[in-house]
Parts: structure tokens; sequence; C-alpha cells
């Protein structure tokens, strides 16, 4: 995750097949940088992406989470991303109340023709993450229990 | 209505130059029942000038008066001058538009204890929110003396209208026009409407400055008006101060009296000349009130086409 | 079972006692429980010494019926022994499966905790501002506190748990299932949880439509229809992402389902189901037309996570994180 | 569970991966992944060697699945997929990890980084490829008939290439007649033959093809069912006319006392009559009464034209009938509007009196028009001296529209040519970009310099009668920079054009959500692939022709029309198509009817079964978009190949090298 | 790939300007220059001005008059096709022209810098102050010829005749705590520069 001292995110992202992640291919053609922070996931739609997914990641230490997919109107199933749209906003008032700051959890649109877009994107993000510093979720639990201690002490 | 107090930004040229736009503004705020508050120690906008040669200084500058009103608790500051109106509600924009920008100058107002959420005002002119706040059904109703038989070419300037668009076009904007139809009397149809006064350009090159002025007369002239009506002091400074060296250059003889918004609707509640400030205006504007009938001059019958004439495009609503 | 009867044991860790209130609410079948065990563990109801307990062989409990979350280290230190004794470790009742109540509490940190509780509270008067300490003298020599967790756990995050019975408190007819598979050795595989795998929704009798909400009310602002399933009416229920098993008692009789049941099987975070459930319905396409939606749905953490905090994804509030966003009103903390 | 032996292929691509991933290091870190029996890496897995390499493997290590970790999967999928199924593996049982879009080429100055995601990918890759499952595609027949919407020239041509063929054709088109624009205009660009001339035998055809059910003046209000199979539902308005005792003699019209504005077929500059015929050579030959203008619908009398019906064929009491036809694909020709130029105020349209549309233009220009071609102002009579014309209006403008609308150039050209042919005036061209790409498009440009048309250069900032100087008195002044000269002009005129653009009409949105196809960003249907499948919807069946896709000129129309019909006839003569199995389904067992999923899908493939109180998906509609799935609270609907667990564990195998630090999970 | 490490007159006019990305995608259409009031009186029309920024012309570009004679109405920034924020772009090249020391109209500029004066000695504007130093200082050779002493003396007599031309100057009460701010602010905007 670090090396020489440096912080380096890690973001998962859900990309939707159709546009955002088409855009990501783009970026990938057209040769335009952004960090390798990024570990992208494909969904058919942002449609598919169930809360738990983004709980998952950031259970799994992911430092962010990027949920990417096509423009409101432009959907490649009509309206998936509206769903998206619903359940993001539900998600990132329940994180709040969860102590996540804000940023850590972005929704973005990218048309399969935005490679620059979703470059910007990655790199934006990356930079605001890297900002807030590690997420690193499992320190919010630390083991308090005295036997486990002791037997892991024992080892 | 109950009595609302709003948060007021007069900026410099109301104090001195143009003083008659306070006093007019101060006399129908008190016929239609709201409050002008001033923020608290404002300083000057920076009008175009500052922006012209300091960027980050000048949003420093502006930054500084909607901190203060914001400091004051005020969701909300109207300006009656364009460019004061544009330099606050463009600052308050890019400081949320822009978080490099925002950052800067909140540190720049850190140093002196203040600082500043964009989103925090809504900044407002007050032609925007006299017609959406008090409203013409209030206008009309408290209308005494209503200006039949005047008509007025509605000048609304650029920087009300441009760059972005806070009446209903910014190219050919209507609600001037209404008001002034609410009041009894007739919008010309004045093309220039949001042709530019000029601004500066009377002190750096007064041939450009005048050529811009005579065409905005010029035109407010052939569309019938008896006077133009201003929204900003520039403007009024302009089409009114300069009209004459404007007739010296082009040889016209123009004598067009140009009047702040706010004296128009005091006409119309009933106000006096004097409480409406007239008289520091250099083409005089007093003789407009002995044309004032006492009833609607007649509806002039729309131009019959000619039989074989092509249908106009509908227009819509 | 062989002729021979098995042996019993009943704890409560951090709980309400309910859970004991509905083992005994089995009325007259609490006898067959009788004939078929013996009780060897129920401080609730008899005296029992946790040396009683520590003094058995390992195994020697054949079910033991664990309830309450585990917050500090007694709660802690009696899972890890009745591990050791028990056969089969049952996690009865929502707190032992999932928090519970006691699981609230990860929404905040021990030290505001204490802090509202010894010192802020109105009803509070603790000049001193003393606080709880693990040791304080009196003449009688050093009295002893139990270390009070920062983090409130399930009994399964402490131990292997053989089955689980949820809900607050497990429903009598569930309790009697259990005990009589129990008794007959008719368990289902270990790791299960003991009940259907369908929602609250399948018992509920109120009819079902498309749903749509524009606008979520709260149950004191308005008069249910007695036949529309609650959540179409902007009521918050649970019921379509939390185990059946209750009768649907609460959405009967008007009120939302709390969700004390739990998630179905496979789900890996009960409140992530009720809120995709939810979002997904809300009638808005825009951020702008969502949050005006959800405007109305004040503290949706604490619906979600009303019984199942510790057992989430996330398990807690974060303690380090966040301190940008500290709460807003109206919110949990 | 049978033994999981997953087989890992990393590719290098030549240098493209492996000039900044380290291959070899990620594939023999891969071979420690849980499963991986194998792992190799290859210059080229797309090459013959590299899928023979997977081939061999699969038999001899015996591999359930397989991963390749290259290029993107919209790349190879495929042929990965087909190398599988040949060594006799379920295609689906295979994952691709993307290291060079997504990693080789957007990482370059960062190889660690970029050899780090690629082994986060591959273990994604490798931790969800053991949860997947053999699928099968779906069959489904496919019905001979075809509805085709829209009888403009696109739609015409798609159903007259498709009925000659032999099969059977329902077109629809919502005004009374077929023709659409093209029937409105006069010349055509560059040939300058006559539009009506060479539009006016295909509509006949269309009209009388005994292949063809025309269906004018009627929309389609519902489409149910899929590729093979669609139900539709079309409302035939009611013309109010009998159409088996119409004769089309036109004594109706002749003596209807009562006359409209007519702002469809002549844009608003003539009249037609409130029971009328669109244009002589409308198709069908029959009148509509508007019944918005009759008097009859307004007082209860007149009946004028009842009265002089030879064949008594005016039915005032006709309703809207409701027609149900049965298809197998469906072709959307829906076409474009023009933009309105009232939306540029500056431009003084409707204020200005002779600022002219391009299509009013057209009309005034044809010989049937209001004017009978005569090009004058708008009073009728005056010929103009001088005229300009305004490129680009509302398109190449992100204020309006952000695309180019392709006609214009060539259509203002014409219209160039109209105007000095005519009446001699002279003409200014004002435009940005001169676009004359097809056949005989550049040719015809010179054609019209060489006739005498000025051109210049610049945007048109503004069109105004305040005038400046005594000659610009009485006219018309375009104030723009001549770019060329870099100087700003104002070029006093007699009459404007506007060449409006075009774009998306107005409902395009909903009528595409009907559909199943979607609107790209400028609002014209989106076609399944840009370049190589540019009449095909992400809709199995569903294809778009003409400028619905996208502005287009005629020419371009008519290839598209033949297009989509080539499409439709290739369905049909395969008899049936395979559907891709990624589908939804309802464990019924586990659901609890709460009725949540219902209206989570678009293509209404949702039902609840009320006997059973269950919910079903019917896989035949489904196209798998996963929303249901991520709706459903208790989690039972199972999204086929991006099931929950796959999901989970590409997750928690993204994280592989993270989770150290991360929860245990319980 | 060295070459690019000397910033280009582009890209260092996109950075000095919010939103200024979009000047790239200048189509050269003109609409600035047929929109802006005062285009007759520029050397060069916006749009070429945007054409020679782009072919790096530094010279040519900031020794420019156009910037100067921009009246700020932002006609070409509503109409241009692009949506680039001209009107900001013009305060960019002006304020570059001033730290280059290099510009064609020094009547603008001195214009700007004598209202400026007054704006941070005492946080307001200054009309008669305005006119009077500006043209006193600056352009004395115009403002003392016969005719324009006459206009102008006669221009402001007719001013102060009603009453709009004050002769003593307003001050804010805590102007101390504005000059804090806009010190702080140079500060700012110059360690932006040198970054």
């Amino acid at each position: 995750m670090s090396d020489n001292g440096t912080f380096k995110p890690v973001i998962v992202g859900f990309l939707c097949n159709w546009c955002s992640y088409r855009a990501a291919d783009l970026a990938g053609t057209s040769r335009m940088g952004y960090p390798a922070t990024l570990r992208d996931i494909r969904i058919m739609c942002t449609g598919r992406l169930d809360p738990t997914f983004v709980l998952r990641a950031l259970q799994k230490g992911a430092d962010g989470v990027l949920i990417m997919g096509c423009h409101p109107g432009q959907c490649h199933y009509q309206e998936g991303n509206y769903k998206a749209i619903r359940r993001f906003a539900l998600l990132k008032r329940t994180l709040r109340q969860l102590g996540l700051e804000e940023e850590r959890v972005q929704l973005h649109w990218a048309s399969a023709a935005e490679g620059v877009r979703f470059a910007e994107t990655v790199t934006r993000m990356t930079k605001e993450i890297t900002a807030l510093g590690p997420l690193d979720w499992s320190h919010n639990w630390p083991n308090e229990d005295p036997y486990a201690l002791e037997e892991a002490a024992h080892e | 209505m109950s009595q609302k107090t709003y948060t007021y930004y007069p900026g410099c040229s109301l104090q001195h130059g143009n003083h008659a736009y306070e006093v007019s503004n101060r006399a129908v705020a008190k016929a239609l029942g709201f409050e002008l508050a001033e923020i608290d120690d404002w300083n000057c906008c920076g009008a175009t000038e500052y922006f012209s040669l300091n960027r980050l200084p000048a949003y420093a500058l502006v930054a500084r008066n909607l901190a203060r009103a914001a400091d004051g608790g005020a969701t909300e500051v109207v300006a009656p001058c364009s460019a004061c109106f544009l330099n606050l509600y463009k600052t308050d924009k890019h400081m949320k538009l822009y978080p490099k920008l925002n950052d800067q100058v909140n540190e720049a107002l850190g140093a002196g204890n203040l600082s500043y959420k964009p989103g925090t005002l809504k900044v407002r002119h007050l032609l925007e929110m006299i017609i959406t706040d008090v409203g013409f059904d209030m206008l009309k109703d408290r209308t005494r003396r209503p200006l039949y038989g005047l008509n007025f070419a509605p000048y609304y300037g650029c920087l009300i209208a441009r760059p972005d668009n806070v009446l209903d076009s910014t190219e050919q904007p209507t609600l001037m026009d209404q008001m002034i139809e609410v009041l009894g009397a007739k919008a010309t149809d004045f093309h220039l409407k949001t042709f530019c006064c000029g601004g500066h350009m009377t002190q750096i090159s007064e041939e450009t400055a005048y050529g811009m002025i005579h065409r905005i007369i010029k035109n407010a002239v052939d569309s019938g008006a008896d006077a133009i009506v201003t929204i900003c002091p520039m403007c009024q400074m302009n089409l009114d101060v300069y009209q004459g060296y404007a007739n010296d250059m082009f040889g016209t003889k123009y004598e067009i009296p140009v009047m702040f918004f706010t004296q128009v609707i005091g006409l119309a509640l009933g106000l006096s000349p004097r409480e409406l400030g007239f008289g520091q205006e250099f083409v005089n504007m007093s003789g407009l009130i002995d044309k004032i009938q006492s009833s609607p001059p007649p509806k002039a019958k729309a131009a019959r086409r000619p039989k074989e004439a092509l249908p106009m495009p509908v227009m819509p609503e | 079972m062989s002729d021979k009867k098995g042996k019993l044991g009943l704890y409560w860790a951090s709980s309400c006692g309910g859970c004991e209130i509905a083992v005994l609410a089995l009325h007259e079948k609490i006898l067959d429980v009788a004939a078929a065990f013996d009780i060897v563990f129920w401080p609730c109801v008899m005296d029992f010494k946790y040396e009683d307990v520590e003094a058995l062989e390992d195994g020697e409990i054949d079910v033991c019926l664990f309830n309450g979350a585990i917050r500090n280290d007694e709660n802690a230190h009696m899972a890890h022994v009745l591990r050791q004794k028990s056969k089969v470790l049952v996690a009865f009742g929502a707190c032992s499966f999932g928090g519970s109540m006691p699981g609230l509490a990860n929404f905040t940190d021990k030290d505001a905790m204490f802090d509202w509780i010894y010192k802020q509270s109105p009803s509070t008067d603790n000049p001193q501002g003393t606080l709880p300490q693990k040791h304080s003298q009196v003449p009688e020599g050093e009295l002893t506190l139990p270390n009070f967790w920062r983090t409130v756990k399930t009994l399964a995050q402490i131990v292997p748990v053989d089955y689980y019975l949820p809900g607050c408190p497990p429903e009598a007819h569930q309790i009697e299932a259990a005990v009589t598979a129990i008794v007959t050795g008719q368990l289902p595989p270990p790791g299960s949880v003991i009940g259907p795998d369908v929602t609250v929704c399948d018992e509920c009798s109120r009819t079902k439509n498309e749903k749509k909400i524009k606008h979520f009310y709260r149950p004191q602002e308005i008069i249910p229809d007695p036949d529309v399933c609650l959540l179409e009416q902007g009521l918050f229920c649970a019921g379509i992402g939390t185990r059946s098993g209750c009768g649907a008692l609460c959405p009967q009789v008007g009120m939302g389902c709390r969700g004390c049941y739990g998630p179905n099987e496979g789900v890996l975070d009960h409140g992530a189901k009720i809120l995709t459930g939810i979002a997904s319905v809300l009638d808005a396409n825009t951020p702008e037309e969502v949050d005006k939606i959800l405007d109305t749905l004040p503290d949706p953490a604490g619906y979600f996570y009303r019984f199942h905090l510790p057992q989430s994804l996330l398990r807690r509030r974060a303690l380090g994180n966040g301190q940008k966003q500290t709460a807003k009103t109206g919110e949990a903390t | 569970m049978s033994e999981q032996r997953v087989g890992v292929y990393v590719c290098h691509c030549g240098h493209n991966i492996a000039g900044t991933v380290d291959v070899e290091h990620v594939a023999e870190w891969s071979a420690n992944l849980p499963n991986v029996v194998i792992s190799r890496d290859n210059k080229f897995m797309c090459a013959s060697t590299g899928q023979e390499q997977i081939e061999e493997d699969i038999k001899e290590f015996d591999l359930t699945h397989v991963v390749v970790a290259s290029c993107s999967p919209h790349m190879h999928e495929k042929t990965f997929r087909n190398a599988c199924a040949r060594a006799g593996l379920n295609p689906y049982l295979f994952e691709m990890a993307n290291i060079r879009e997504h990693a080789s080429w957007v990482h370059a100055s960062d190889k660690d980084g970029a050899t780090n995601k690629a082994k986060s990918l591959v273990s994604a890759a490798v931790h969800r490829v053991i949860h997947q499952e053999p699928l099968q595609p779906m069959q489904v027949d496919i019905r001979p008939e075809t509805l085709v919407v829209g009888g403009g020239i696109a739609g015409i041509q798609t159903a007259l290439e498709i009925a000659d063929a032999g099969y059977h054709v329902y077109l629809v088109e919502r005004e009374p007649s077929i023709g659409g624009h093209m029937a409105m205009f006069d010349k055509t660009f560059p040939t300058l033959d006559c539009s009506a001339c060479i539009l006016t035998p295909k509509m006949f055809d269309a009209g009388s093809h005994p292949h063809i059910t025309l269906l004018s003046y009627s929309e389609v209000e519902q489409v149910d069912g899929y590729v093979g199979n669609f139900t539709v539902r079309v409302r035939r308005k009611a013309r109010h006319v009998d159409e088996d005792l119409c004769t089309g003699c036109g004594s109706c019209w002749e003596k209807c006392p009562i006359k409209v504005i007519d702002t469809v077929f002549e844009a608003g500059l003539g009249s037609r009559k409130a029971i009328y015929r669109p244009f002589p050579q409308a198709v069908p030959k029959y009148p509509i009464i508007d019944v918005e203008n009759c008097t009859y619908y307004k007082s209860g009398k007149c009946r004028m034209c009842e009265k002089v019906c030879p064949t008594e064929a005016i039915r005032f009491d006709q309703e809207d009938e409701i027609l149900e036809v049965e298809v197998g694909n469906i072709v959307l020709a829906t076409g474009f509007q023009l933009f309105d130029p009232r939306r540029i105020p500056n431009y003084g349209y409707g204020r200005l009196e002779n600022v002219f549309t391009n299509l009013e233009f057209e009309r005034l220009s044809n010989a049937a028009g209001p004017t009978e071609g005569k090009i004058v102002l708008r009073d009728g009579v005056t010929e103009p001296e001088s005229v300009a014309i305004v490129h680009c209006v509302g398109s190449r403008d992100k204020n309006y529209n952000s695309h180019c609308s392709a006609i214009c150039c060539m259509a203002s050209l014409k219209f160039a040519h109209l105007v000095m042919e005519k009446t001699g005036a002279k003409v200014y061209n004002f435009y940005i970009d001169m676009r004359s790409i097809s056949k005989g498009y550049e040719e015809f440009y010179h054609r019209i310099m060489e006739e005498g048309a000025s051109f210049i250069r610049g945007k048109v900032s503004e069109i105004t009668d305040a005038a400046h100087t005594p000659e610009e008195e009485g006219k018309l002044i375009l104030v723009c920079e001549d770019t060329l000269i870099g100087r700003p002009r104002r070029v006093p005129v007699d009459m404007v054009i506007l060449s409006a653009g075009l774009e998306p009409r107005a409902d395009a949105q909903e009528v595409g959500y009907m559909f199943g196809a979607g609107c790209g960003d400028t609002g014209f249907f989106t076609e399944r692939h840009p370049k190589l499948d540019p009449v095909a919807t992400v809709t199995e069946g569903v294809f778009i022709a003409g400028a619905c896709q996208g502005a287009k000129d005629i020419p371009d129309s008519v290839a598209q029309g033949a297009a989509a019909a080539a499409r439709v006839l290739a369905t049909i003569s395969k008899k049936q198509v395979n559907l891709e199995p990624v589908r939804a389904e309802i464990d019924e067992s586990r659901c609890s009817g709460c009725r949540i999923c219902n209206n989570m899908c678009p293509y209404h493939a949702i039902d609840f079964i009320e006997a059973d109180g269950v919910s079903r998906v019917n896989p035949a509609l489904c196209k798998g978009c996963g929303t249901c799935v991520a709706a459903c609270p208790s989690q039972v609907i199972n999204g086929a190949h991006f099931t929950f667990d796959q999901l989970i564990a590409e997750i928690d195998g993204i994280m592989v090298d993270v989770t150290a630090g991360a929860l245990e999970v319980v | 790939m060295k070459a690019a490490e000397k910033s280009t007159l582009f890209d260092r006019v996109v950075k000095a300007t919010p939103g200024g990305e979009a000047l790239a995608q200048c189509l050269q259409c003109g609409s600035c220059g047929g929109s802006c009031p005062s285009a007759v009186d520029m050397d060069h029309s916006p749009r070429a001005l945007f054409a020679m920024i782009n072919a790096g012309m530094e010279d040519e570009v900031l020794g420019s008059n156009t910037p100067w004679y921009c009246v700020s109405c932002y006609a070409c920034t509503t109409r241009c096709p692009q949506n680039i924020p001209i009107t900001d772009i013009m305060y960019t090249l002006k304020q570059m022209a001033v730290q280059r020391g290099h510009y064609d109209h020094p009547h603008a500029i001195k214009f700007s810098e004598t209202f400026i004066g007054f704006v941070e000695q005492r946080g307001r504007g200054f009309e008669f102050g305005l006119a009077t130093r500006y043209h006193l200082f600056h352009r004395p050779k115009q403002f003392l010829q016969p005719t324009q002493v006459f206009k102008m003396g006669a221009m402001g007599a007719n001013m102060m005749r009603r009453q709009r031309l004050p002769v003593r100057p307003v001050s804010i009460r805590e102007i101390d705590q504005l000059q804090a701010i806009l010190a702080k602010a140079k500060v700012v905007a110059a360690k932006e520069m040198q970054a």
C-alpha cells in the first residue's frame, strides 16, 4: 500500500460495462496517464451495484470506492443509473453516520467517449483520498478480548 | 407581506455620483414595505478594474463583503449596481466552482479573521428582487399614478444579463419590459437593450465609448421612447452625462432622459420627484411628469398586413 | 439424545433479560425442557456461581443457549468458558446474534458514552466527574469491574457458534421448535440460522403493490391504511430484508418491522439489503430530488443497523477517521 | 464440489503490456493463488499459438476454469471464450483480467504500480472465476413480420426492401401522409433534382405494396415482448373519413370554409383547410378533419364537407382505433426535428420579419408552395436584392446543440443557387467551416462559388435592424467577424435564411424507452457500435435507420434504411436467434413477494404472480443489467454471470494484498 | 519530452483563468469578435488573439491593445459556442502584460491603477479624485489641451453642481482589516506564480 513512506491509496472501482468501462478502455488506448490507485471491477450496469459491495471493499481495506456509470439519461439499460443515484444517496448518508468522509465513496459519470473525464476523475479522487490519508478500517476494530490477546501472545 | 429586511450592498457609486439612485431605492423600499440594511463596513467591489489587474486580491476584496454579510447572518444580499452585483455573484460562484481559488481567497480572508463558505449567500440584483419578491401584482396594487402615455426604452445593460442569465434571457430579457407595462407605461421594442454602454471606455477611449453610447441612444429614440430606464449607475452616467459629447461627435441632437428603474416605480407609486432624487441628471427628466396622461392611451391597432403577405412565425408566450 | 437426561445451560451476557422471559413464555412446554434436561447453569433464574461452570468437564453441557452481546471482559470470559464446556453453543436472540440494542453503542465510542452517561446527561449529578474504575478501594477491600470495551461484538466474533436463533426476543414457537430439534437430534447443519429463509413480507398479510416512495413518515405522523404495505405508505419497514419467523407481529399492528430477526441466508450485511431495497423504489431520478425524499428519513443508519451493527461488514462507526464529518443534528451518534 | 483447477495466462502483448508490467513476475506470483494449477506468460495470447496453449492445457491439466490477463474483454473476450469452447470447456467458465487498457497503457510512468495493479486484477479474476457456472445461450424463434416506425425516406426505404423480399411490413407514420421532411423540400443537393419527383414513386410503391400495411396517422403506444416475438399496440387516430369510401376527389377541402395556417407541411407560410390532405401527392390520398379547427366540433354546425362528399365518406363520430400487431423485428426511422431558431434571440427570428428558416425557404422556393416558387420577402411581393445565408444555426454550439448537423453546408449552397437563379440577388454565405465530404459535394461547392456567391468565414453574432449608418437603414444587418480578414463586419441585406440544424425529436427519449433503444449525449438513438454496428441497438430485434440515429442527408438515410432492412432479413432467414445467458432469475422458493423488484425493470421483464405471491423474471425479456438483482432485499434474485458470490469473490480477490491488515471475516 | 519543460503561453493563460481549459476548444468562429462592441478599435480580434496564444506569439499577444479595449460586457462569453470564458481571459492577459511591463494601452492601465489605489487606500472608490488624478498625472497632455480642459472642467462643474461629484473621499471603518486581506492575497498570488 505504501512504499518509500508515501501513502498510495487503494481505490476499488465499479465500472459499468457500457460507458465507464469503455471510457477506461479509451483512456488506455489514448495512453492517458492516471495514478495506479484504481482497481476496477466490471459490472453490467451501475444498477447492479449492491451497496454490500462498497461496504465489502471498505471492510477489506480499500481507502476509497469509485462508482462510475453512464450519464443520467444515457444508461445503456435506460435507467439503471437512476437506481444507482438513489442507492448512492442513501448509502452516502449511511456512511456519513458511520464516520466515513464524503470523499471516500464517490459516484461519477463518463460516457464511452470520455476517456479524459475518466482519467481526470481517478486522478482527482486519488488526490482527495491521499489528502485524507489511509482509511484502514480494521483499526476501528481493535482486539479487546484478553483471551484472544493472550493466545496471540503465546504464539 | 410582512416587513422584510434585505442585506444591501449599495456600492460606491450610489454614495455620491449616483446618489439619486440611492434616494429612489430607499423611497421605493419604504413605499413597498421592505427594508434595505447595508452590510456593515462594506468596501468597494473593485468594479471591473481590480479583476483586470490583480485577480486574487480582486476576489479577496469582494469576498470581504460576502464574509461580512454572511457573518451578519444574511442568506442573501441585494445590489442595485450591475457591476457590484456581478462581482459579488461571480466571486461566490467561482469560489464554489474552483476549490483552489476558494482556498486561496479564504487564506487571504484569514488575514482579516474572516472566512466565507461559497453558496452561503444568494447574490441578487435589486431589479430581480423587486420583480420576484414584491411581484407584479403588488406593484400594480400600489400604483397610485399609472404612467399612462409614457414610453420607456428598457435598458438592461450587460452585467445582469451576462455572463449568467439571472433574468429571462441573456440577449433579449423582458422582465423589466413587463414591469414597465404593469406600471401603466409602454415598453418600446428596443433592440439594443443589452448592448454595452461602454463602461469605463469614456475614460480610456472617447471614440469607442461615444460610438456605443450614440448607438444606444439612437436606437432608443428610434424605438419611440420618451426616456431610457436603467438599472445600473454606470449605464446611467454614460448615457446621461456623456449624451452631449456623443451628440457632438455624431452631429446629432438627442435629448432623452435616462432614469433609474426605481425612479420609474416611484413615480408610479405616486412619490414626488424630490423624494426620487430628480435633479441630479444632466438631461432633465421632470418634463416626463407632464406627459403622463390620465387614462390609458387607445391601444394602437396592429398594422394590418397586406393580403398577399406571408404569415409571421408564431412566437411562444 | 439417549435416555440419559441432557445438560442445559443458559447465560445472559450484555442483554436486557427479555430472552430469559421468552424462554419462560414457553409456558407449559418448559416442563418438557425440564424433563429432557438438567439445567446446570442459569444465573438469571437460579443461584449458580461461575466456579460451578468452570468446574465442569469440557463438553459436559449438551446445549448452551447464550444470549446477550459481548461488550466487556466478563462477557468474553463467559463466552470462552461456555464454549469450552458446551457441545452445542447457540447464539440465542438478537444480541448474541447481531449485537442488537447494546450494539448501537458502536455508533459512538466508550469515552463519549461514559461522558454522557456519567457526566453530561441532564439527570446526572456528578460534580466530581467520577467515572467507573476497574479497581476501586473501599474499606472492605478492593472492588473490581470488568474492563469495558470500546466496541460491542457478537458472540460469533469471540467464539465459534453452532446455531443461531435470532429475534428480539426469539418467538416462543421458534424456541420450542429449536428445543424439539435438539431433543430429537434433528438438527440442521452446524452454522445454520434456525428459522425459515424468507422475509417478514412472506408472513405479512398486507397487500403489496409495485412500490414508489415519495415521502417518509414517522409512525406518529399518519394513520396507515390497515390493508396496504406500510413501506408503500412511506412508513419505514425493514420487513423486506428481514428473516421471517415472528409472524410479522409489528407490521400487522401498523408498526414497520424493526429488523430484529436479521438478514436472510447468504446476506453479508443486513443494513445494506434494507438500504438497497428502500433506495431502489424512491420515486426520484436526480440527486436533488432523491435528497429531498431522504430528508424525510432521519437517521437512516439507525434504521438499517438497529439490531445488527456489530455483525455488519463495517461493524461500527469509525474511531479515528471521519473527524471531519462530525455528526450532524438528527443523526444517531 | 469437484476440485477447482484454474489456468492463468498472462499476455505480453508484445511490448504493449510487458513494457510496463513485469509479466513474468505476475505469472509466477499467480501460480500461488488458490486453485491455480498452471500459470503461464505468453507473447501474444490472442495469436493462434496462445489460443492453442489454452486448449492444450485444458485437456492436459484438466482445467475447470481459465483466466487470461491481457487486453479489454471488449477486445478479445469472444476469442478466448471460443478457445475454451473448442477444448470442451463451457465458455462462461472463462474470465479476463484487463491489464493493458486498464494498467500498462495508463500507468506507463509507474511500473511497480502497474505490476501491482495487474496482480490484483489477476487475483480478482482467479477468485471470481471459480464461482462461475456453465451457461447456455437461449434460442428464440423469429416471426417474419416487421414493424417500421416512421414513414420518411429512411422508413420507406426499409419497408420497401423488406417487403420486396417477400416479408410483411407494418409501416407506422404519425402524420396523415408518409414522405417526411423530404416531401417538403424543393430540390435536393448536389444534383438539384426535384425532391418530390424522386420521392413520390417510392411513396406510391409503399402505399400500394401487397406486403406493406400502411398505418398512417397512427402512433405506437406500447411494445411488449422480445426479439422475434414483439407485440405492438398501435393507435390509429380517427381521420373522420371512411377510407373505404373516400376517393380523394377533393370536393370536401375545396368547399370547407375554414382556412388554417399550415405549420407542419407549409412551415407556417401557407394555409390549408380544416379538412385537408397535407399535399397533393400524399399517400394515402385520404383527407383528415382537423378537429381543433373544424366548426362542426365547436358549434355542431356547418357539415359542409359531409354535404359535398359524393361518396358519403365523412364520419364525424369516428373514434380512434387500437390495433395489435405481432412482429419479429422493429426498425425505428423516426427522423429529426428542426432546431427552433427562436431559441437564439440575437438572430431575431420571429421578430424581424425577413428572417426565414431553411424549411420556410424550401416552401418559398417550391413550385407547389405558398408563393408558387417565387422567392419573395415576407410582404409576399418584393424580391430580395441581397440574401444572407447563415450556417450552423443551433449546431456546433454548446449553448444549443454541440453536434454538426451534417446537411446544412450543402443545403445552404443549394439555397444560394436557388436564390441566384431565381432572383439574381447577391448572396452571402456565413460559415464556420465548409463541409462537403460526400461524392459530388465539393464539386457542388465549387460550382456555387463560380456562380458568384460570397463566402464570409465567421459565425454570425447577431442579426439586427438597429441601423448604424444611413446605408443600413431599413435593412437587416448581419454582424460578424470576417475571420479571414480579422475585422468585424456589418453586412446589410434584405433577407436572411437561417440554416437551422437537425436535432433529435423532442420525444426521442420516450420513444427510445418504449422500444428499448437508448439515447446518446446528443439525444439521438445510440447504435450498438458507432462503426461496426451502426443500425443495431442494444435491444435485440430493434434497429435504427436515418436521422433518428444522427443528423444525416438523404443518401445516407437511404443507405441506412437498406442496411437495417438487410439486418432484419438476415434474422428472418435464420429463423432463430441466440441470446446472451446473462439473465436474472428469482429463486421462487425464497421470494417473499415484497415486490421491490417489480418496477426496477425497464424492460417489464418481471411479473408478480399473484397466486403464488412471488415475482418471476421472463428470461427472454431480461437484458441482464442486474438492477433487480441489486435491489432484492432478501438476495434471492440471481444475476447469472454477475452473481453476488462472484462479485464478492472478485472484491476479495482484488484486495488480496491489502487484506492482511483488514478485518477478520466471520 | 524535455521540450515541454518550459510551460507555453497557452498553458499559462489557461492556468491563470478560472475555467480557462475551454480555450483549447476554440473553433475560430469569430463570434467573439462579432459580438464585441469595441472590436473595431482592437488591433486583433479576440479570436485572432487566441490563435496567436496557440502559436506562442507572446510579444504580440501581450503587446496587443485588445484586452485593454475589453469593456467587460460579456457578450462574447455568452455567445461563445464553446463556452470559453473570454472576458476572464482578457483579464488574465492584462495581468500578464502588466507583470511583464509590456502593454499597449497606458491610459487604461493607469486608469485601473489609479482606481485601485483609492480602493486600497480607503476601501471605497472616489470619482472626483479618480478623474482629476488620472487625467492630471497620466494624461496631462490631453488634459491640458485648452479644449479638453474646458470640456473636462465644464463637465466637472456640471457634475458638482448636480451634487454628483463629492470633493471629500470616504473611508471604511476597518481599513486595516481590508489591507491585511489584500496584502495576504498578494502573497498567496505571488506564491502561486512561483509554483
